[in-house]
């Protein structure tokens, strides 16, 4: 019997090493695994590659792993934000090296990666300097540049509800990259705000089907449940 | 008579206007944001936001934020009747896949042939960021940029090349400025409307690309 | 204000012309868009291309479609099956056009469409028959194909419920190609069981968003409804 | 005492065994199919169908039978608790993507260097169709086949190298047959199991590679 529920955050994290490549989920803070990453910090481990749309906000979360000096290298699209602080100030002192990618390009290499394909052909970033360097391509009247797939190790994301097989539903805006970077992982861990019973999410609702998560954890929800989705 | 500049307000609800019903709509943050309040109540004018929104609605009543519920800009949004939620990867289908109607930018130049500049002053030290302008840039069926004709210090903004770094190359359709409206054509820079007491040689003369003239 | 249900089917379906490429949605007849089809053969249209994992089942739907002619070519990845006379007889007398494609090959390439790429690279299809003349490239220690992207004029599909925006959910394994067929088309066509008001739909449980879809027309249904889904 | 072939449910049931807790599989139209019932009740193994389904269960009762609810051999199944389904873009992402664990296919051939022939028989005149075959071969973690050891004719099944066109290339890991068990190495065919009172040269006389003996 599969119990994808059956172990603490600290269990769970401790199967990530040093040098790991990571996404996290979060648009802004909005979806971001803030429990997720609180233990990824008591883990300590070092020399990280971290994908995410961002590059941290305030002080916590992302920004507070970021402060820590685990992390070699972001890969994001929008890393300058007006509480990005933490962030700038490594970026100017060159102690964290930055791949900037267009927010499109991100999801759909990160999609190309869950999806086996080799490369991809995108028009995106045609002719602009975050293109530089690259193959490009001529196709039907128009434009591309070919972008190779983004792969992790580990996707850590947060989700609203899960079941013991790793079935997902997500909330609002929280949605974002959680199902595509699930996708794209080794080992894809979801925190949720209620594990439910198996077949309580109905199968025409859920968005993330448990084949592409490893591992669940329950942390109690800090945002405000208005309204209730399944 | 001296002309009176459009407030940015004005410039929204210029641009507005030429929002038919129906339409699917990325307003981009900062300046074009302003166009969602200009829209009138009997369309039904989509709005899209890259995080994975479609129609949603004006900011909630205060104590009503949702962490969980914000635009691109980050903003508190709600949602209409009818609008729907959904993942990264379909969000820039929509936009990349030529599903948006029309997409308005903000712009720190724009060049005759239509290339737009608005994501990099290329300063130095600068922190690069990018978000979804390139893709939406490339991707949505029309273009719209909405800015002031000119910058702070009076240079031009509509020139002849950009000296900063491409979001798109030519990709933009129509301007709004505090000025007038230009349509970027295979002809050049038409300009479609100006401010009352505007007179054609003075706005050619804060602009830095020929401008064919249309007005009359 | 937007009403994507308000016309009949034959008035959606007269804007269909000699020549169109359609998608049709379906996997065998689960999820074939049957009345969308009927409406098609009554239209008369000429020198089609249809694009469908099958090649027709029986003498109904999609094999009547084939068996008035009205079909030049079609773009499959299953076209012989037990009851496929129609398309078998036609193919045999030369009197229509067979493009094969992997399955995956197909979702992907109309995957592609609708993201807006201008090719990709799969694995699928390396070194057989169907992939014989294509361009290959070998990245990060495996083959690829180059395909391209598979777009329409048209795509019509069977969902359940569907609202005036366009929005749509779908029943069971009927889902198939019908949501990503949506996006790869230039107008496509909805049948659905019941037409909803605006708001029935959940925003987390919408499958195929309004966007994707120009018109909804309501037929009547005659599976069983044994299992409700919204 | 002469050997006996095992029949089509006991290759199911040998093939079964090998599939272990909790592995998403895909079991391929025809006579892999038959290994769901020999799946044990106390395992959670997830059963894919590219149409858009996961963790589906047995046939309904009669007269419970739904048209919306079929697997890629178009038969009749349910769905148990904890299910799933999703459109064919998501599906073939599962198995091109390489999540799902085991696929088990049919075949007209495989090669000693592990190439599948499973699609066509390239017979003049046949109308070709693929499926899902080449996604499978290409993308599930492990490839099992099911096959008899040889064709109706008595010709072998297991080949040097492949006469019929290719599914998928190097991509078979284990073989089983009415007459054994084959795992294909990077050294070879290495034979792990036979039918009882059935000797090697026997096996090896009705095989068309050269087959290593690892059953001792």
């Amino acid at each position: 019997m599969i119990n994808k529920a059956d172990k603490n955050i600290t269990e769970v994290l401790s199967q990530i090493k040093d040098g790991a490549t990571i996404m996290i989920g979060g648009f802004g803070t909005a979806g971001q695994p803030a429990e997720l990453i609180d233990a990824l910090i008591d883990l300590g481990v070092k020399d990280l590659v971290i994908i995410n749309n961002n590059a941290g906000n305030g002080d916590h979360g992302l920004a507070k792993l970021l402060k820590t000096g685990a992390v070699r290298k972001i890969i994001c699209s929008f890393p300058r934000q007006s509480d990005s602080w933490v962030f700038d100030e490594l970026y100017h002192a060159g102690k964290i090296e930055l791949e900037l990618v267009p927010q499109g390009n991100l999801a759909c290499r990160i999609q190309a990666a869950g999806m086996g394909l080799g490369a991809v052909y995108t028009p995106t970033g045609f002719g602009t300097l975050l293109a530089e360097g690259k193959e490009t391509r001529h196709i039907d009247g128009k434009d591309y540049v070919l972008e190779y797939p983004i792969k992790a190790d580990f996707a850590l994301i947060k989700a609203d509800k899960g079941d013991r097989w790793g079935n997902l539903v997500y909330r609002k805006s929280a949605r974002n990259f959680g199902p595509i970077i699930a996708m794209a992982a080794d080992v894809t861990i979801a925190q949720v705000s209620e594990t439910v019973d198996l077949g309580a999410l109905d199968p025409e609702h859920i968005i993330t089907p448990g084949i592409f998560v490893q591992h669940v954890v329950q942390i109690e929800p800090t945002h405000s449940t208005t309204a209730a989705s399944t | 008579m001296s002309h009176t500049l459009l407030t940015r307000d004005q410039i929204a609800e210029r641009a507005a206007q030429d929002i038919p019903d129906g339409a699917y709509v990325n307003l981009g943050i900062g300046l074009p944001t302003k166009i969602a309040k200009y829209l009138p109540a009997d369309k039904d004018v989509f709005l899209h936001s890259e995080n994975g929104l479609l129609a949603f609605g004006p900011p909630p009543a205060k104590g009503e934020e949702d962490p969980e519920l914000i635009n691109a800009g980050k903003e508190y949004v709600t949602m209409l009747d009818g609008g729907s939620f959904f993942h990264h990867g379909d969000s820039f289908a929509m936009m990349r896949g030529g599903h948006i109607d029309i997409c308005v930018l903000g712009a720190f130049q724009v060049a005759a042939n239509g290339d737009l500049a608005n994501w990099s002053t290329g300063a130095e030290g600068a922190i690069p960021a990018v978000g979804g302008a390139m893709d939406l840039a490339v991707g949505a069926k029309k273009v719209f940029v909405m800015t002031n004709h000119t910058t702070k210090t009076g240079e031009p903004k509509i020139v002849s090349e950009l000296t900063y770094p491409v979001t798109g190359k030519n990709c933009v359709d129509r301007i709004f400025t505090d000025l007038c409206v230009i349509d970027v054509t295979v002809k050049g820079l038409v300009v479609t409307e100006m401010v009352e007491n505007l007179s054609f040689n003075d706005l050619q003369a804060v602009t830095g690309a020929t401008l064919i003239d249309a007005t009359k």
